[in-house]
C-alpha cells in the first residue's frame, strides 16, 4: 500500500515535471503551430540560468591556505567569494545557499528575452514555411545553443542543490498513520510539484480569463483573416512566445537541485515532451498537463520491480506503449482539437 | 423506381433538426434541382449521399443499392461523383494532373499500384482529360499549379475532374457560384449536352434561378430540413410559399 | 532512355557519372597536403555516402510525395543490419542473402507499423512512428541482448554457426563480407604523383545498387502511383470523393521506404558487420529526416545531397584538431596565426555539432528549397538555363 | 600506406596513431581529458616535455625518439560514444589517414565494437576506459589490449572493503542499469559480495535513458535492504546516487544498521557532477591522482604543469596504452600488429603507477592493483573529491582466464590485415 | 470607350484629388507572376463603386492588394485613404483605418464559433456594429451563435463574413462575391443593407459575377480584363453599352 502511494507520489512529481515542460511546448507547437525542436534547449537554458547565477554569487578571488600545497607542490589557495566581503560570511554563504530560487528571477527576464529575439530573429520568418524546415532550423539552433552551453560549462553534470533548508525530506506517512519512515518525500520535490502547480494555473488563468488564447488560435488558424480585422498577431505571438520560453526556464531552473544539469539535457526530455504533447493531443494545454501527469505515474508504476517481473523490460517501453494505445484509441490524444497539425 | 432513392433520412446535429423525413425521388436521366433558404440541409442532404454523412435514419438506394455503410471511394465507386460547394481540388498538382487522377480511378477501381509505369505512357488517359479539358475551356491551362488559378477555374476544374469519371449520377452543390456569366451559360449547355450524351443523371443545388431553371426537370424545395414541395420547373416558379419563403424578388 | 523522360534520363546520368568516379572527385587534394585533411574518397566515407543516400531517397518517397512525416525511420535500418548480421552469422558470409533478408525484414516491419500507424495523421501519425521506433531501440538495447546484443552490438564471432561458409578463415580470423568471392572490403589504389584514388569493392556495389534505387525512385515519382502520394499529400478528401482509397497507397509507399531502409541497413552491415542498437535511436530517424529536408523536401536528388553533407561534417570536420589548424595557418605571423586559431577552433573537432547547427540554420533560412535549391541559384547565376520565365506554373517538383 | 604485408605500414619518417575519443555526447569531457594524455604521451614519445612516465617506466626500450625513430604523428577523431560513428571515426583513421594503432574510448560498448574492427581490418587497439568484463572476456579479440581493470576487478577488490566497514550481515539492493556493462558489473558485485556473506535482495534493471530515478528508489525504502548498490555510470549514476542521497537513504537506520550506498565504478568527474552527494561513499577506480608511487607522480607532475589540474583517470589508462604501444613496437622491431600482440602477450612491467603489471597473455587483460576509494568529506579543491582507502593487491582481483563471467568468445589469432 | 483615367506621371494625384480612396499606378504579383498590371482608379466618399470582370481578371488580387494582405506582393503604386498612405501598411494598420474586406472565400476561422468570430473582430478598435444587431440583420446566426463557425452551411459562412466585416467600424468595405451561395431572399436582404450603410456614408468597392444586379447598387463601375481596367466610368453606361457588356461580362 505504502508502496504505491509512494509510487504515486513520484508519478505526481515526475509529472508536473514532464507537464511543465510540455506546457511550454504546448503554447508554441500545439497553439503556434510551430514544431520547436529548441524547447529542449529553452528549458535547459532555464537550468543554466541557475549555474550561471550561482556561479556569479560565488565568484570568487583567491586566498592562500597557509601551510597547504596543491597536488603539484604549490601553495594551496582558497576561493573567497566576493559576496562574502559584501554581506559577510554567514549572510554570504546564505545567499548562495538560496541560488536556485533566486534564479527564479534572474531567470524570467533572461528567457523572455532569448524567446523574444528567438521568435522576432528566427521563428517568426517560419510560420508560414512547411513544418519540415521548422524542424530543421528549429534543431540547428537547439545544437547551437547546446554548444555554446558546452564551450563555456562543459559536458560534465554541474551539481546545484538546493537551499539547506530543503535538503531532506518529508515524512508524509507519519501524518497519516503509517509507520513513520515508510512514506517520506523530498522537500524539494515537494516544492517541484508545489510550483508546477502554480505555473500551470497561472498560464491557464491568463490565456482563459483573457482574450488573447482565443486570438492566438485564430491567428494559428488563419493568420492571414486576423490581421483583416485589425488585429497585430505578430506582437501576440511574440508575446506567446516569450511566455513559452519563460515557462520552460522556469522548469529548468527548479529542476536543477533535483538532477544535475548538463548540456544535453534539454534533448534528453525534448523526445518525452514532445509525446506528451501529442498524447495530450495537440492545442490543448490541460491535455497536456493531463498526459504529463499520466504518463509520470503510468512510469512511476512500470518501474516497481513486481511490475517488470511479470513483464521484463515494460520500464523501457511503457511511455511509448501508452502513448501508442492511447494515440490509437483516441484519435487526437486525450483532448486534441480538430485539425490542428492533422495534415 | 428512380435511380436514386431517399427515403425518410433525418439526420440531427446536436439539437438541430439539419434533415427531417427527406423523401427523395431522381428519375434516371433527368436533371433534378433542390433549391431552398440557407442552411435548409441541401448540403446536409448531399453529404448524406456520398459517404460524407450517416444519416440517423432512413435508407439512401442508388441503382438498387444501399450506399449507407460505404466508404466514400466505394460510393464514388458506384458511379456517383459529387462537385463541392468550396472547390476541392488537389492543389499542389497541376491542372492535367488533377484531371489524371479520376481517370486512373474509374479505370483501375479504388487501389492499383502503377509503381514502375510512367504517367507520360498513360496516352489514352491524357487524350481523355484533354478532351473534358478543352469542353470546359480550360485546355490552354493545362500545366498550371491549380492552387494558383482564380476561383471560377478551380470550379471549373472541379467539374471536369467529376464529369471525365463518366458518373452514373452526378452531384452538384452550386456549380456557378463565382462563375462568369459567359461561364455559366457554357456549363449549363455543357451539362445539358452531357447529361444527353452519356446518360447521366445530376442532382444540382444552385441558388442562381437561371440555372435552376435551365437545367432542372424537376425541382424539390428544401426549408427547414424538410421538402417542401416537389414539382416541374413552372409551378415552383409560381408557387407563393416558394416565392415568399425563398425567391424574393427574383422571381 | 529506361522509360524516362530527358530531364530524368540525364539526372540519373549526371549521377551516375560523379558515383562512378567519386573516388577522383572526392579526393581533390593531393596526399599529404594540408588541404588533404578535406578529401572524403576513402572507402568507409564514401560507402556511407551511398549507404545514407539510399536511406534518404527511400525516405523521401513516403515523406516527399505524401507528406507523412515518420520519425521512426531508422528502426527499419536497424532491423535491417541485425537481420544481415544473424545471416552473415548463420547462413554464409555472401552479402546476397543477408541484403535480401535485410529487405524483406524490414518490409514486414514495416508493413506492421504502418498498418497501424497510418490510421493516424499529422504529428500523431509520426509521434506513433517515434514511439515503436523507441520501443524498439530501448528492448534492442537491454531486454533483447541475446537477439541483438545490446550495447556492443551484434557482431560476428570465430564460433558462429555459418552453415554455408567457412567459421574462420585459414589465419584463424572471422571472414569477411563478400559478393561471390569479391570481398567488400578489398581495394586498389591508384597513385598519381601525390594523389592517391581508392576504388574499394563495397562502395561500388553499393553505388550500383544505390544507382538502381534511384532509379527506381525516380521511377515511381514519375509514375500514377507517385501521383497519388502526391494527391494524397495535397487533398485526401477529394481523393477519397474520386473513388480512390489512400490507406493502401500510404502503406505501399511506408513498405517500400521501409524496405530502402532495410536495403541501407543490409548494406551497412554488408560493410561492416556490426549492427547496434543506437542505429535505432530516435537521433537516427531525426538524422534521415534531417539529411531529407536539407537536401529538398520532394526533390529527387536532394536526400542524397543531404545526406552527403550530414556525413562529410560528421566525419571530415570532426577530425580537424587544434594540431591540424596550427599547420594551416603556420604561414601566418605567430601572433594572428593564435587569434585565427583561436577564433576557427570552437567550431571545429569537437565543435562539430556547433557547425552542423549553423549549417542547418543558414541552408533553411537562406535556401528554402534546401540544397537543390541552391544548386538551381548556380546553375542560375552560371546563366546556363537563365532564370526561367515565371515560374507560377510549378508543373513538377523541382529537381 | 604501402605494403610491407601489414595494414597502413608506416614508410616515411613518421607513425600515425590514431585518438579515437568521446568528443561530443555526455562523455566529451572525460574523452577531452584523455585526449589530454594522449597528446602528452606524444609529447614524451616524441623526447618534447619532461619525459612523465617513460623516466619511470621500468623498461627503458623507448629513448625519446619516436617510435623506431619515426616521429609520432596523431590524428583524432569523434565517437561520440556510439559504436557505429566509433567505428566509422576509426575507419577513416584506418583508411584515410594510415592509422597503425587506434586507442581511446569511453564505454565498453564502443571499445567493443572498435577492438572488432581493428581486428578486422589488422591494426592495433589500446582500450581506452571500458570496464565491462566482455572486452577481455566473450568479446576479446588478439589484435586487442585493455588496460583498465574490469567489473569483476571492481567487485573482488570492493567486497572485502565493504565487508570491514560495514559488516558481513548486509542486505543489498542492486539498481542496475539495462545494459551489458550493468549486467556485468552487477554480476561482478553481487557474486563477490555474496561471497563475504551478503544478501541480494533486490536487483532492479534501469534503462539507459532514464534521468530520474525516483521510482527506482523508492522500493528501496519499502525493502528491508540497507545497501543500495549502484551499477551505473556516467549521467545515470550521478542521477541515481543525487535522487538516493535527496530521498533521504543515508539517513535511515535499517536492521539496526546504518544504510549505506555503494558505487562500483567511481570516475572522478562523476563524482564532480553528483558534488556534495559522493561524500563517504565507497568505489572503486583504476587509479588515482593523488598515488604516491613515483610513476603516478611523475605523471601528474607533467600533466598538471601542462594543463593546470590532476589527470582523471581516463587520462592515465590513456597515457599509459600509448606508451605500453610505443613500448612494445619498440621492443619488437616492428610496427606489424603481430609483432606488437607478441611483444606485449606476458609483457610485465612497472612504474606506471598500479603498481607491478602483467598483459596476460591469454585475454589481453592487464592485472594490476586496484583502488578502492571514497568519497572525500572535506575536499580540498575542486580535484580532490575521492580519497584512498585501500589499494587492493593484484592477487586478490586476479582470475583464472576461464572464469564464467568471462566465458564465451575466444582471442583468435592475431591480424596483420593487407 | 476604353477610358484610362488621366494621371500624370508626377502629380502625387491622391492628395489632390477629391477621391476617399484612390489607387494609383498599381501592380501586383503572385511571386513571379504579373497580375495587375499597373491599374489606377477612384473611389469617392459614399460611393459604390463596381468591380467586374470575368474570372480570373484580377478583381479578387486587386482587392486584397488594397486591404494589404501578404500576398499579392504590390510591387509599384500607392493606395490611399483618406489622406493615409496604406501602401505602407501591413494588413492590421489598413484595417485599424477603416478598411474591411470580405473574401471571396469566406474565410471563416475554424476552431472558433459564430460568436467568437465575431467578437475576434472587435477585439481591435474600431468597433462597429454590435453583435447584437449584427444578429437582427442575420437572425440565422444568433440561431447558430454558439456552433462551430466552420461547421455552418455555406450561405450562413457567407453571411458571417459579412457580419465580421459590418462589426467593425469601416469607411471602405470590400466585398468579393458577397452574393455567392445566398438565396435570393438573403441577397435582396443584403442589398438594402449595403444601401442603408451607403447612405450613412460607407465607401463600398463591390466584386459580382451577377453584373446587372451590381450595376443596379452601384455608382460607379470599373470593368477589369488580364490585369488592366478596360472601363472606368458610370455604372448605367455600363447597362446601356451592349456592346461593352457583350465583350466584357457576357451579358
Ligand atoms: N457539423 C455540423 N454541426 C452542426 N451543425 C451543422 C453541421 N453541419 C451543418 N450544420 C447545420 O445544418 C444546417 C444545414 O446545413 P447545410 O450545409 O446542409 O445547408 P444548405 O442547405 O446547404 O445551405 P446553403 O445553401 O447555405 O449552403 C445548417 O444550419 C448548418 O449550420
Ligand atoms: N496564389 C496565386 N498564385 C499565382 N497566381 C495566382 C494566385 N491567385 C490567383 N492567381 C492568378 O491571378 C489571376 C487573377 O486571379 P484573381 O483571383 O484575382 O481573379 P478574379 O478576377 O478574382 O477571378 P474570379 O472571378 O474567378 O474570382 C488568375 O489568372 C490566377 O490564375
Ligand atoms: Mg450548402
Ligand atoms: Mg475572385
Amino acid at each position: 500500500m505504502d508502496a504505491i502511494i509512494l509510487q504515486i507520489l513520484n508519478g505526481l512529481d515526475k509529472g508536473s515535471a514532464y507537464a511543465l515542460i510540455a506546457l511550454g511546448l504546448t503554447l508554441i507547437f500545439g497553439t503556434l503551430g510551430v514544431v520547436n525542436f529548441a524547447h529542449g534547449a529553452l528549458f535547459m537554458i532555464g537550468a543554466f540560468c541557475a549555474v550561471t547565477l550561482s556561479r556569479l554569487l560565488s565568484l570568487s578571488h583567491k586566498v592562500e591556505v597557509p601551510g597547504a600545497v596543491d597536488f603539484l607542490g604549490n601553495p594551496q589557495m582558497r576561493d573567497v567569494p566576493y559576496i562574502y566581503d559584501i554581506f559577510g560570511e554567514s549572510l554570504g554563504a546564505g545567499i548562495i545557499d538560496w541560488a536556485v530560487p533566486l534564479s527564479i528571477l534572474f531567470a524570467i527576464p533572461v528567457m523572455i528575452l532569448i524567446g523574444v529575439i528567438m521568435e522576432r530573429g528566427l521563428i517568426k520568418h517560419f510560420y508560414k514555411r512547411p513544418h519540415a524546415d521548422q524542424i530543421l532550423v528549429t534543431f540547428g539552433l537547439a545544437i547551437v545553443l547546446q554548444e555554446i552551453i558546452k564551450y563555456y560549462y562543459g559536458a560534465n553534470p554541474i551539481p546545484t542543490p538546493a537551499p539547506s533548508a530543503f535538503v531532506g525530506s518529508f515524512d508524509f506517512g507519519a501524518l497519516v498513520g503509517f509507520e513513520p519512515g515508510t512514506i517520506i518525500y523530498p522537500y524539494w520535490r515537494l516544492v517541484y510539484f508545489a510550483f508546477a502547480a502554480v505555473i500551470i494555473g497561472a498560464v491557464f488563468a491568463f490565456l482563459q480569463f483573457t482574450t488573447f488564447g482565443m486570438v492566438v488560435r485564430a491567428g494559428m488558424a488563419d493568420r492571414e483573416t486576423v490581421g483583416l480585422l485589425g488585429i497585430n498577431i505578430d506582437k501576440r505571438f511574440t508575446i506567446m512566445f516569450g511566455l513559452a520560453a519563460a515557462v520552460a526556464g522556469l522548469a529548468g531552473v527548479m529542476y536543477t537541485p533535483i538532477n544535475s544539469p548538463n548540456y544535453h539535457m534539454g534533448m534528453d526530455f525534448l523526445v518525452l515532451s514532445f509525446v506528451v504533447v501529442v498524447v495530450g493531443g495537440m492545442g490543448s494545454l490541460p491535455g497536456a498537463v493531463l498526459a504529463g501527469f499520466l504518463l509520470g505515474i503510468l512510469e512511476s508504476f512500470a518501474s516497481m520491480r513486481e511490475v517488470i517481473a511479470i513483464i521484463p523490460g515494460i520500464n523501457q517501453v511503457i511511455i511509448y506503449l501508452v502513448a501508442i494505445i492511447i494515440l490509437l484509441t483516441r484519435p487526437r490524444g486525450l483532448m486534441g482539437r480538430k485539425g490542428v497539425m492533422e495534415d | 423506381m428512380g435511380i436514386l432513392e431517399v427515403k425518410d433520412v433525418n439526420k440531427r446535429f446536436g439539437g438541430l433538426q439539419a434533415l427531417g423525413n427527406v423523401n427523395l425521388s431522381v428519375a434516371e436521366n433527368t436533371c433534378h434541382a433542390i433549391i431552398g433558404p440557407n442552411g435548409a440541409g441541401k448540403s446536409t442532404l448531399l453529404n448524406c449521399l456520398v459517404g460524407k454523412l450517416i444519416p440517423d435514419t432512413g435508407s439512401v438506394m442508388f441503382d438498387g443499392q444501399s450506399v449507407l455503410g460505404r466508404t466514400p471511394f466505394e460510393i464514388n465507386q458506384m458511379g456517383i461523383s459529387r462537385v463541392f460547394q468550396t472547390p476541392e481540388i488537389f492543389g499542389d498538382l497541376t491542372v492535367m494532373e488533377n484531371m489524371l487522377i479520376p481517370c486512373f480511378a474509374r479505370r483501375d477501381g479504388s487501389f492499383a499500384l502503377h509503381g514502375i509505369r510512367s504517367v507520360f505512357s498513360e496516352g489514352e488517359l491524357r487524350d481523355q482529360a484533354e478532351q473534358m479539358l478543352e469542353e470546359v475551356n480550360m485546355l490552354d491551362k493545362r500545366n498550371m499549379h491549380s492552387a494558383s488559378m482564380s476561383r471560377g477555374d478551380k470550379r471549373r476544374l472541379e467539374m471536369a475532374m467529376c464529369l471525365v469519371q463518366n458518373p452514373k449520377l452526378l452531384l452538384l452543390d452550386e456549380p456557378t457560384a463565382g462563375m462568369a456569366r459567359a461561364d455559366t451559360n457554357n456549363t449549363i449547355d455543357l451539362l445539358k449536352e452531357i447529361k444527353e450524351k452519356r446518360n447521366i443523371t445530376i442532382a444540382i443545388i444552385e441558388h442562381d434561378m437561371h440555372v435552376v431553371f435551365s437545367l432542372a426537370e424537376r425541382i424539390t424545395v428544401l426549408a427547414q430540413g424538410t421538402p417542401l414541395v416537389e414539382d416541374t420547373p413552372e409551378n415552383i416558379k409560381g408557387h407563393p410559399k416558394v416565392k415568399e419563403a425563398y425567391l424574393g424578388e427574383a422571381a | 532512355m529506361f522509360g524516362l523522360d530527358k530531364k530524368d534520363a540525364s539526372l540519373l546520368l549526371i549521377v551516375a557519372v560523379l558515383v562512378a568516379f567519386a573516388p577522383f572527385f572526392l579526393n581533390p587534394f593531393p596526399e599529404g597536403s594540408a588541404m588533404a585533411q578535406f578529401n572524403a574518397g576513402y572507402p568507409d566515407l564514401m560507402q556511407r555516402f551511398v549507404i545514407f543516400g539510399i536511406f534518404a531517397i527511400g525516405f523521401n518517397i513516403l515523406f516527399g510525395l505524401t507528406g507523412y512525416l515518420s520519425f521512426g525511420h531508422a528502426a527499419f535500418l536497424g532491423v535491417g543490419s541485425y537481420a544481415a548480421v544473424w545471416m552473415f552469422k548463420l547462413l554464409s558470409m555472401n552479402v546476397v542473402p543477408a541484403i535480401v533478408l535485410a529487405v524483406i525484414t524490414a518490409g514486414v516491419f514495416a508493413l506492421i507499423i504502418g498498418y497501424v500507424s497510418l490510421r493516424r495523421s499529422g504529428i500523431y501519425f509520426s509521434i506513433l512512428t517515434l514511439a515503436f521506433a523507441q520501443m524498439s531501440f530501448a528492448l534492442a538495447y537491454s531486454v533483447l541482448t541475446p537477439i541483438t546484443g545490446g550495447e556492443t552490438g551484434l557482431q560476428l564471432a570465430l564460433d558462429d554457426p555459418r552453415i554455408f561458409g567457412a567459421a574462420t578463415t585459414a589465419e584463424g580470423n572471422i571472414p569477411v563480407p563478400g559478393f561471390f568471392g569479391l570481398e567488400m572490403r578489398d581495394s586498389t589504389e591508384l597513385v598519381f604523383g601525390n594523389w592517391v584514388f581508392t576504388f574499394n569493392v563495397g562502395y561500388y556495389f553499393a553505388a550500383i545498387i544505390m544507382l538502381i534505387s534511384f532509379y527506381l525512385s525516380i521511377r515511381i515519382f514519375r509514375s500514377p502511383f507517385g501521383m497519388m502520394l502526391r494527391a494524397i499529400k495535397s487533398n485526401q478528401q477529394r481523393l477519397n470523393y474520386t473513388g480512390l482509397n489512400p490507406r493502401p497507397y500510404t502503406l505501399a509507399a511506408f513498405v517500400i521506404s521501409g524496405m530502402y531502409a532495410g536495403l541501407a541497413g543490409g548494406l551497412m552491415a554488408s560493410m561492416d558487420p556490426l549492427a547496434g542498437a543506437e542505429r535505432m535511436f530516435w537521433t537516427a530517424s531525426g538524422e534521415v529526416v534531417l539529411m531529407t529536408i536539407l537536401g529538398g523536401v520532394g526533390t529527387l536528388i536532394g536526400p542524397v545531397l543531404g545526406a552527403g553533407l550530414i556525413k562529410y561534417m560528421e566525419n571530415i570536420i570532426s577530425k580537424i584538431n587544434s594540431d591540424i589548424l596550427h599547420s594551416w595557418f603556420a604561414f601566418l605571423p605567430d601572433g594572428l596565426e593564435d587569434v585565427v586559431v583561436t577564433l576557427i577552433y570552437p567550431f571545429i573537432g569537437k565543435g562539430w555539432h556547433l557547425t552542423l547547427g549553423i549549417v542547418f540554420m543558414l541552408v533553411v533560412i537562406f535556401l528554402p528549397g534546401g540544397l537543390v535549391q541552391g544548386g538551381q541559384k548556380i546553375a542560375a547565376l552560371f546563366g546556363r538555363k537563365k532564370a526561367k520565365e515565371p515560374k507560377n506554373a510549378t508543373t513538377e517538383p523541382a529537381e | 600506406a604501402g605494403h610491407e604485408g601489414f595494414t597502413n605500414a608506416p614508410t616515411g619518417s613518421t607513425v600515425t596513431l590514431g585518438f579515437n575519443v568521446p568528443q561530443s555526447g555526455p562523455y566529451a569531457d572525460e574523452g577531452a581529458d584523455e585526449l589530454r594524455a594522449y597528446e602528452l604521451a606524444v609529447e614524451h614519445l616524441n623526447g618534447e616535455g619532461d619525459g612523465g612516465m617513460l623516466n619511470t617506466f621500468s623498461s627503458k626500450a623507448l629513448d625519446g625518439t619516436g617510435i623506431l625513430g619515426k616521429k609520432v604523428e596523431y590524428v583524432t577523431g569523434d565517437t561520440q560514444t556510439k559504436s557505429d560513428a566509433a567505428r566509422a571515426s576509426a575507419k577513416s583513421m584506418i583508411e584515410k589517414d594510415g592509422a597503425v594503432m587506434i586507442t581511446g574510448g569511453s564505454s565498453s560498448g564502443v571499445a567493443v565494437a572498435v577492438q572488432a574492427l581493428c581486428q578486422e581490418a589488422g591494426v592495433i587497439f589500446m582500450a581506452g576506459l571500458t570496464h565491462s568484463n566482455d572486452t577481455t572476456g566473450k568479446d576479446k579479440r588478439a589484435n586487442g589490449f585493455r588496460h583498465f581493470f574490469n567489473s569483476y576487478m571492481s567487485g573482488a577488490a570492493l567486497a572485502p572493503v565493504l565487508a570491514a566497514n560495514y559488516g558481513t550481515d548486509r542486505k543489498a539492493y542492486h539498481l542496475t542499469a539495462d545494459y551489458n556493462w550493468g549486467y556485468t558489473t552487477e554480476e561482478a558485485v553481487k557474486s563477490s559480495t555474496e561471497a563475504m556473506g551478503w544478501e541480494t535482495v533486490g536487483t532492479v534493471l534501469t534503462p539507459l535513458t532514464q534521468t530520474d530515478f525516483s521510482s527506482y528508489i523508492t522500493p528501496v525504502l519499502q525493502s528491508d535492504a540497507d545497501v543500495l548498490v549502484l551499477n551505473h555510470y556516467g549521467g545515470n549514476m550521478v542521477n541515481s546516487l543525487t535522487n538516493a542521497v535527496q530521498f533521504g537513504l543515508r539517513d535511515r537506520i535499517v536492521n539496526g544498521k546504518q544504510f549505506e550506498i555503494v558505487v562500483p565504478l567511481y570516475s572522478r568527474l562523476m563524482a564532480k557532477g553528483a558534488g556534495a552527494n559522493v561524500k563517504g561513499i565507497f568505489g572503486s577506480t583504476n587509479w588515482h591522482w593523488s598515488l604516491q608511487d613515483e610513476g603516478s607522480k611523475a605523471f601528474v607532475q607533467s600533466f598538471g604543469t601542462k594543463y593546470g589540474f590532476p589527470p582523471s583517470q581516463a587520462a592515465h589508462t590513456c597515457y599509459v596504452q600509448a606508451l605500453l604501444y610505443a613500448d612494445a613496437v619498440q621492443r619488437a622491431g616492428s610496427f606489424a600488429p603481430c609483432a606488437v600482440v607478441e611483444a606485449l602477450e606476458g609483457f610485465e612491467f612497472d612504474g606506471m603507477g598500479n603498481g607491478p603489471t602483467l598483459y596476460r597473455a591469454e585475454d589481453h587483460q592487464c592485472f594490476k592493483d586496484v583502488l578502492v576509494v571514497k568519497g572525500k568529506e572535506n575536499p580540498s579543491s575542486e580535484f580532490d573529491l575521492l580519497e584512498i582507502v585501500e589499494v587492493t593487491p593484484v592477487d586478490q582481483v586476479t582470475y583464472a582466464p576461464d572464469h564464467p563471467q568471462f566465458a564465451g568468445g575466444a582471442l583468435g589469432t592475431c591480424n596483420n590485415g593487407a | 470607350m476604353n477610358v484610362k483615367p488621366d494621371f500624370s506621371k508626377n502629380a502625387n494625384h491622391a492628395q489632390t484629388a477629391p477621391a476617399f480612396l484612390s489607387v494609383w499606378d498599381m501592380h501586383a504579383y503572385y511571386g513571379e507572376s504579373y497580375i495587375v498590371q499597373g491599374i489606377s482608379f477612384n473611389v469617392h466618399e459614399g460611393e459604390i463603386l463596381a468591380l467586374l470582370g470575368r474570372n480570373g481578371a484580377g478583381k479578387t488580387t486587386t482587392l486584397r492588394a488594397i486591404a494589404r494582405m501578404d500576398s499579392p506582393q504590390v510591387n509599384h503604386g500607392e493606395i490611399w485613404l483618406d489622406h493615409q498612405p496604406l501602401h505602407k501598411m501591413s494588413s492590421y494598420e489598413a484595417a485599424s483605418v477603416g478598411l474591411g474586406l470580405v473574401p471571396e472565400d469566406r474565410r471563416i476561422i475554424p476552431g472558433l464559433t459564430v460568436e467568437e468570430n465575431l467578437q475576434l473582430a472587435q477585439i481591435a478598435p474600431p468597433v462597429g456594429w454590435s453583435i447584437e444587431r449584427i444578429y437582427d440583420l442575420f437572425p440565422r446566426l444568433g440561431e447558430r451563435r454558439s456552433q462551430e463557425g466552420v461547421t455552418l452551411s455555406g450561405g450562413e459562412q457567407q453571411m458571417l463574413s459579412i457580419a465580421r466585416a459590418l462589426a467593425r467600424d469601416l469607411k471602405v468595405l470590400l466585398l468579393d462575391e458577397p452574393y455567392e451561395g445566398l438565396a435570393p431572399v438573403i441577397v435582396d436582404e443584403i442589398e438594402k443593407t449595403l444601401r442603408v450603410i451607403k447612405e450613412q456614408g460607407m465607401t463600398t468597392i463591390l466584386v459580382e459575377q451577377n453584373a446587372v444586379r451590381a450595376l443596379q447598387l452601384a455608382d460607379r463601375a470599373i470593368i477589369l480584363d488580364t490585369g488592366s481596367i478596360v472601363f472606368d466610368g458610370s455604372a448605367a453606361e455600363v447597362l446601356e453599352n451592349a456592346q461593352l457588356r457583350a465583350e466584357y461580362l457576357a451579358i
